[in-house]
């Protein structure tokens, strides 16, 4: 076999929780079979987006805060690939706000995978949209992706998952990537990843989060109610982690971006370009201008 | 003549006239020049409009004009032998530009004029009460100008029917009933029919296009395949032209959220293996700043058409400049290879965007493809695109069965060209990283210091490596001429022109006109300038961007080189040019 | 010596060392270098460490040098005199730089080295063991590079009271202890104690800063009072040092959410009357180009300070280049004019930011500071920043008894200078329109040729006029030397000691530090370049651009202009400078 | 009294939306008092973003997409301006999107004034973010901004109206006015402006408009009401109009982001920065680097 790009070590200090994300897409692109050169795998620019660079498959650094824009060019590139975006939540939602609001919209079926350690790892430790109030100086309200995300009326899959309870976020991701790769939509899941070095939220976390599906009335099926219990458990000063919407199969058959724009599977990637193979449509498309 | 009432000589034959048109957005001026410039089309002429419009939906000044010729032409007329003004300030900026002998034909409906030759008719009240609408004025007017010109009766209402039919049979009708009042009215005043002549051209091969559209069908053409951009005057109708094109043949275009988005959602389709290619101006371009420098860095082939407009900043959005180039060539923090190539005529916009697409490929990086508002919107007869001519290279994109052959995939192979054979991603057993930051040869992070070096010189010999590969110069005018001109992009119509003019007054010129503007091709520009004693860089800025790229490239002519700017928003007239060359009127 | 065991001569003192500290990220060798720093300014020797890491947080090769002179200094020591390595990939890069007599103390307890001279100490081990946390190793080795160094005792330990006392008793105790671990383990090997001395210098009035930090101060002192900025590597430090210096001073410090936000942040605060600033690095930069180009349009008065890193794209975030010049010079779509102003040493940068402050209120447009990574973070000891001797000059900014007696206020007023007074939202009894599309006196938008001309001769002009008020370059050397060298930023250090070096030689060279760097400023050029029989223009980038802009702006002396570039992420060293200039060893 | 400049004429299509919200601006400055010297006015680019050339105030046009980070420097520089940003539906939710979540979450004491005519009107009738599914090809679906504006856990000023109510419209921007100058913090109005010319939505509008302020249970106090209320009338195929966000006095008092950074009011803009003025600070300051 030909030898491709080896996966290089970690640089992520000793006990980080991206060491979580990263065992957890191991683990689910294991058990769902995807041939590895069939998953490409943007990341962002911080500690978390580094991920790709320790996984054998394809990876794309993106620029900070493009990652969605560029793994949307990807997946309508080629649709049969399944795309994972990657980085982290100063990536995301304070330069990538833009973009981040606009893949729900867009709808194109990517997983995107936020490791939120609510503050910027590599650049030292400044405040990130979703630090607290007090942390490095932060005056701001934090920021909250799920309920923004709840407030956008597309049929996407949206979860939180923690870094320390694994379990639950290999079962997520696994969801997330079964979601995306039948054409279904876009796919959000911020994982809380705590960055031990910077601002090491483990224990905290561990006591806050709190798996939305035990609470009464749960529903991902109902914005709504999802909006309503987010917003009560973290007013009980809990963070909600589990599946927050899960759009039901009829809403979603196959309207990801991809198959609305290319329903036949055969993308700009993988189309005929050749002169030959096209000369008839040329020639007449040509013909039109007089 | 004409407002004596005398008999008059037989009609003057024009064999090269311009129509201006001119009133307030709105006003439906481009329509006419369109509808005029159709017609002269069919009859055989060599056809070239252009506008002059505000950055605003409705009102303010606007105008249009229309040349036609019986030889080719891309230049506005140095003077105006019609001129159909709407309101008085298109009357009076008009007349400015009109020939001694030149008529003026006016919606008395609005204004009243007393300018020698001007006729007026109120063409908005006629309309309205007849047809219902004023808005239909424009077509009576130009059922006015018709009857001026002699025109074909069956053939200007042909052309009313080729532009209306679309917009369903009430439209259509009530323009035809809206000629027929503009004609009748104009042959109710003796001195208008007939009054000139047209005479008819050869010119029955031609096609009348604008630049964007041409870049639009080169690029499907060319293979391009997926196009993403954001609305941005003079650059949206690539957008829209692709919109309509692309989806029959697998393409796909998206409008982004923003151009930050647009040059992103190009590179990721790139990095999957598609030909790409985003449109833009200046605001928008000036944004894709970081993304272009990640296409150079990580060595995806992407093509952004810049169409160039007033700068700085949000500038004059409608207008014409040639500013951009100093930026572009610059383009970036640090330091990467780029192609900068300009097309001179809507011909070269479709062939230049497949070349885009074909050296972007090859070489592995950014092509910008350096258009202006003249050239991108002015409408002008060309020769028609051929696709059976046209070559779409991919360079080294590896298959299967080459695949097999390798031991490893290195996508930042270190070769003799600098170029790395390329596998996109889903390609059975290979994958590989991408990244903007440096790295080795894997795409692997790197800060080695040899690795360090190693990169740049690949990547920045490039543009050396290419210099053969990219598109070579035209040359207009004698060998020996010792007057030399470069202009790129739009000029080389005034240029052309101007060059005829000095040769009227026997001064010979030759005309460099560059289609790779950066890097800067010595080998062509260097005996160029020693074959000249003088020469003249025509562009359309205040710097002398392209000038001062010379300067830097060839310093040891800097003595020839003289830079004739125009930075007004406006196309160069052939007369500035003659001037600026004679020194003197 | 040492390993032999024998009686040694009496110790050498050094007047000039370097030690060299490398290991993994997090093994704490910026520590160990900012202390033996701290210590060599207290004994009045002029001091410079650079450092030499990854952009990563933990893990990595990693490598911080001191140098120590007595006599002022800026660039790092050609060779290394002490080595202390953590790691066996730090002595083996480590040893490279090590001169014939170099020492190397290593942490055995990780690995074990073979080369003479070379002292291994399992200070993890030993630190673990009695201090509970091997993290302080880095502290046990500063002690054994103490003893080497016959170092002052009661001083070393104060200056690691000095560093950590507002880490609370527990962390000062823990590494005082560690301190002592190592001194006792190097007290146990016979060649290390007092091995070499060191120099008491004169330089006891100096400060030891950072080109960020002074840069902050200038901001601050200057007038400055609104910055916003968004992390990044090498420039964050502007914003922390500017987070805790402002508000004391009813100034406002924000981060953004990006680029895009802080350079719009500066703009609509500046517009407000406000002192504003920016810093970013390359990627921020790039995403900054459109505002940029509006304050140019509308102009607003920013600053921007560009701390250069290696590019392109994400390129090397920690390490050192400067190759932003030209990007900078063409930045944005269109043209406006701008300043693009270059420190060579810490004290200039506190000076010019102060200058780039009044220069941008003054001509009413952006001023670039442009630094580099070594500049930006590299200690240095330097004079003390004198507020008293800074100059506030807020140019022609209206206050109510001047609005008073004037007819009308046009903020866009057309001035002999170019500059229009300015009066900020807020002023009783005025308003104005400002705007980044053409505009007339009022701002109101305009595309009347006429007045297009004039603004763009007015925006234009200014980068003509102000020559005379931009900074000043400094000249070192003879002024009849025949060998020119021209270098900017952090390469006056190197620069400096080459021309020591030379003069060693009988090589005389006379050095130009620009600090203009755009527009240049051809009445220095000039004569520098008439005045030279050669120039060499020593720069931190691939093509050389400073020495393009040369070839632009004076193109006859393009014979003489001789680039030296070096692009793999570290400084010059004065050797290699020496052998680019005499052109062999 | 110095001239200063005067307003030009619109630049507006006859009918445009965008003249009811010039008009209300008008009398709401009006009633309120408002010296003209001390109101800003940030225009967006678009047809929307030129209002400031129509009147007399302070105007500065910004880029398009920038208008809310210019208007934030513009208050923090100087908190005792009246700062209000006016801009397009495109401005404010397709290129300005991430400024436009942060600007809640930033939370600086300005009026944000979207006029939304569901399509790029200077650009000549492409769809925007909020255009429905259909119009110029658009295929995803419509942003709706309230909503997202509802999930931000900040206490802003959030409320659309209509420019064919202008009643309304005049009231709730006084209102909004009132709300940043008393430093209580962002406020922001999505006003229904038709575009005649590409996008003519005035009948249309007219019965689709629901006042929210009608609907049982209505509770503007109430972020999950009002989620709930919004989301049914859209659902009912109507579009809610009306104050969405009226935080209590209690929790805003003066919260704006310039007062908690300047609670003395003497911003950047008018402290002294003369040497002389300053020199104790300074030589402090500069004496503790050693
Ligand atoms: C345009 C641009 N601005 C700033 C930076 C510097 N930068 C690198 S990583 C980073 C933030 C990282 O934070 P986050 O996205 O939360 O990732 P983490 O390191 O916490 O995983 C920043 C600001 C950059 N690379 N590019
Ligand atoms: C960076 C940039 N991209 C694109 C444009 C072109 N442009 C001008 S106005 C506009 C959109 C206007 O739409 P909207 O904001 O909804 O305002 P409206 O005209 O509808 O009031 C665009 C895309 C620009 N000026 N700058
Ligand atoms: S700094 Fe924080 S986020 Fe970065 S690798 Fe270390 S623990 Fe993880
Ligand atoms: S185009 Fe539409 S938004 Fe623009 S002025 Fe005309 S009606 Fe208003
Ligand atoms: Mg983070
Ligand atoms: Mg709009």
């Amino acid at each position: 076999m030909v030898q491709s790009a080896k996966p290089v070590q970690p640089i992520w200090c000793p006990g980080c929780g991206d060491f979580g994300v990263l065992a957890a897409v191991k683990k689910a692109a294991n058990e769902l079979k995807i041939p590895q050169h069939e998953l490409a795998l943007v990341g962002g620019i911080g500690c978390s987006g580094s991920i790709h660079n320790f996984l054998e498959v394809n990876g794309i650094h993106a620029l900070h805060g493009r990652l969605l824009a560029q793994a949307l060019g990807v997946k309508l590139a080629n649709p049969q690939l399944t795309v994972v975006a990657a980085g982290g939540d100063g990536d995301g939602y304070a330069i990538g706000m833009g973009h981040f609001i606009h893949a729900f919209k867009k709808n194109a079926s990517i997983v995107y995978l936020v490791m939120n350690n609510e503050t910027y790892g590599l650049t030292k430790g400044q405040a990130s949209p979703t630090s607290r109030i007090g942390f490095e100086g932060n005056i701001e309200h934090p920021f909250d992706a799920i309920l923004t995300s709840l407030s956008i009326p597309v049929p996407n899959f949206i979860a939180r998952t923690f870094s320390g309870d694994p379990r639950m976020m290999t079962a997520i991701l696994i969801e997330a990537l079964q979601f995306t790769r039948a054409h279904r939509g876009f796919a959000f899941i911020e994982d809380l990843s705590p960055c031990v070095t910077y601002n090491d939220t483990y224990k905290l976390w561990r006591e806050k989060v709190q798996d939305v599906s035990k609470l009464q009335g749960y529903d991902p099926t109902d914005r709504q109610v999802m909006f309503r219990l987010c917003q009560e458990t973290r007013e009980k000063g809990k963070i909600p982690i589990g599946v927050m919407h899960r759009p039901s199969e009829s809403e979603t058959e196959e309207v990801g971006l991809e198959k609305v724009l290319l329903p036949d599977d055969l993308g700009p990637a993988r189309a005929d370009i050749s002169i030959e193979g096209n000369l008839a449509g040329y020639t007449k498309l040509l013909r039109a201008v007089t | 003549m004409g407002s004596e009432g005398m008999p008059r000589p037989p009609a003057k034959i024009l064999a090269d006239l311009s129509v201006m048109i001119g009133g307030q957005g709105g006003d439906g001026t481009l329509t006419v020049s369109d509808l005029l410039g159709r017609y002269f089309r069919k009859i055989g002429l060599y056809v070239y409009t252009s506008r002059n419009v505000l950055s605003r939906i409705r009102g303010g000044h606007a105008d249009a004009s229309v040349r036609a010729s019986i030889h080719p032409t891309a230049a506005v007329k140095p003077e105006v032998d019609v001129l159909l003004a709407f309101d008085e300030e298109a009357a009076n900026l008009g007349s400015k530009e009109l020939g001694p002998e030149g008529v003026i034909i006016y919606d008395s409906s609005v204004f009243t004029l007393s300018l020698p030759n001007s006729y007026g008719f109120p063409f908005a009240t006629l309309v309205g009460g007849q047809v219902g609408q004023p808005i239909y004025k424009n077509t009576a007017a130009y059922g006015a100008v018709s009857v001026l010109l002699g025109m074909d009766e069956p053939l200007t209402r042909g052309v009313i029917e080729e532009r209306f039919q679309r917009r369903g049979a009430e439209a259509l009708q009530k323009n035809l009933k809206a000629l027929e009042i503009g004609r009748r009215a104009a042959f109710g005043v003796p001195e208008i029919p007939g009054h000139w002549g047209v005479q008819h051209g050869e010119a029955h091969d031609q096609i009348l296009s604008i630049g964007n559209q041409a870049v639009a069908l080169g690029f499907v053409v060319g293979g391009g395949r997926f196009f993403s951009g954001y609305p941005i005057t003079p650059a949206t109708e690539i957008m829209e032209y692709l919109q309509k094109y692309l989806p029959p043949f697998h393409g796909v275009v998206r409008q982004a959220e923003d151009e930050l988005a647009a040059i992103n959602n190009v590179i990721g389709a790139a990095y999957a293996g598609a030909r790409v290619m985003t449109s833009t101006s200046g605001p928008g371009l000036s944004l894709m700043t970081e993304g272009i420098g990640h296409a150079g860095a990580a060595e995806i082939p992407v093509v952004v058409a810049d169409c160039q407009r007033v700068g700085p900043s949000t500038g004059e959005p409608t207008r014409h400049e040639q500013s951009d180039l100093a930026h572009l060539a610059h383009l970036g923090h640090g330091e990467y290879p780029r192609f900068i190539i300009a097309p001179g005529t809507v011909l070269e916009c479709f062939e230049l965007t497949v070349e885009a697409l074909n050296l972007a490929e090859k070489w592995r990086l950014p092509v910008i493809l350096l258009l202006d508002q003249a050239l991108c919107q002015n409408t002008v007869t060309s020769p028609p695109f051929d696709a059976a001519k046209v070559k779409v290279e991919r360079g080294q994109i590896l298959v299967a069965e080459q695949i097999a052959k390798m031991m490893e995939y290195k996508a930042y192979k270190l070769t003799e060209t600098g170029i790395s054979p390329y596998v996109p991603p889903g390609t059975p057993g290979v994958w590989a990283e991408i990244t903007g930051n440096e790295h080795d040869e894997w795409g692997h992070v790197s800060v080695a210091v040899p690795n360090r070096v190693q990169m740049m010189q690949k990547r920045m010999g490039k543009m050396v490596k290419a210099q053969n590969d990219l598109p070579k110069g035209n040359f207009f005018g004698p060998a020996d001429a010792k007057i030399g001109i470069i202009g790129f992009g739009s000029t080389t119509g005034p240029i052309w022109e101007a060059q005829e003019l000095l040769n009227g007054k026997r001064v010979a010129t030759r005309f460099y006109q560059p289609r790779t503007l950066f890097p800067i091709l010595v080998h062509e520009v260097d005996p160029f300038l020693k074959s000249v004693d003088i020469c003249y860089v025509v562009e359309h800025n205040y710097s002398g961007q392209f000038a001062n790229l010379l300067r830097e490239a060839v310093p040891w002519h800097h003595q020839k080189i003289k830079s004739v700017v125009k930075y007004d928003g406006h196309t160069f007239r052939a007369l500035e040019l003659v001037r600026a060359i004679t020194g003197g009127a």
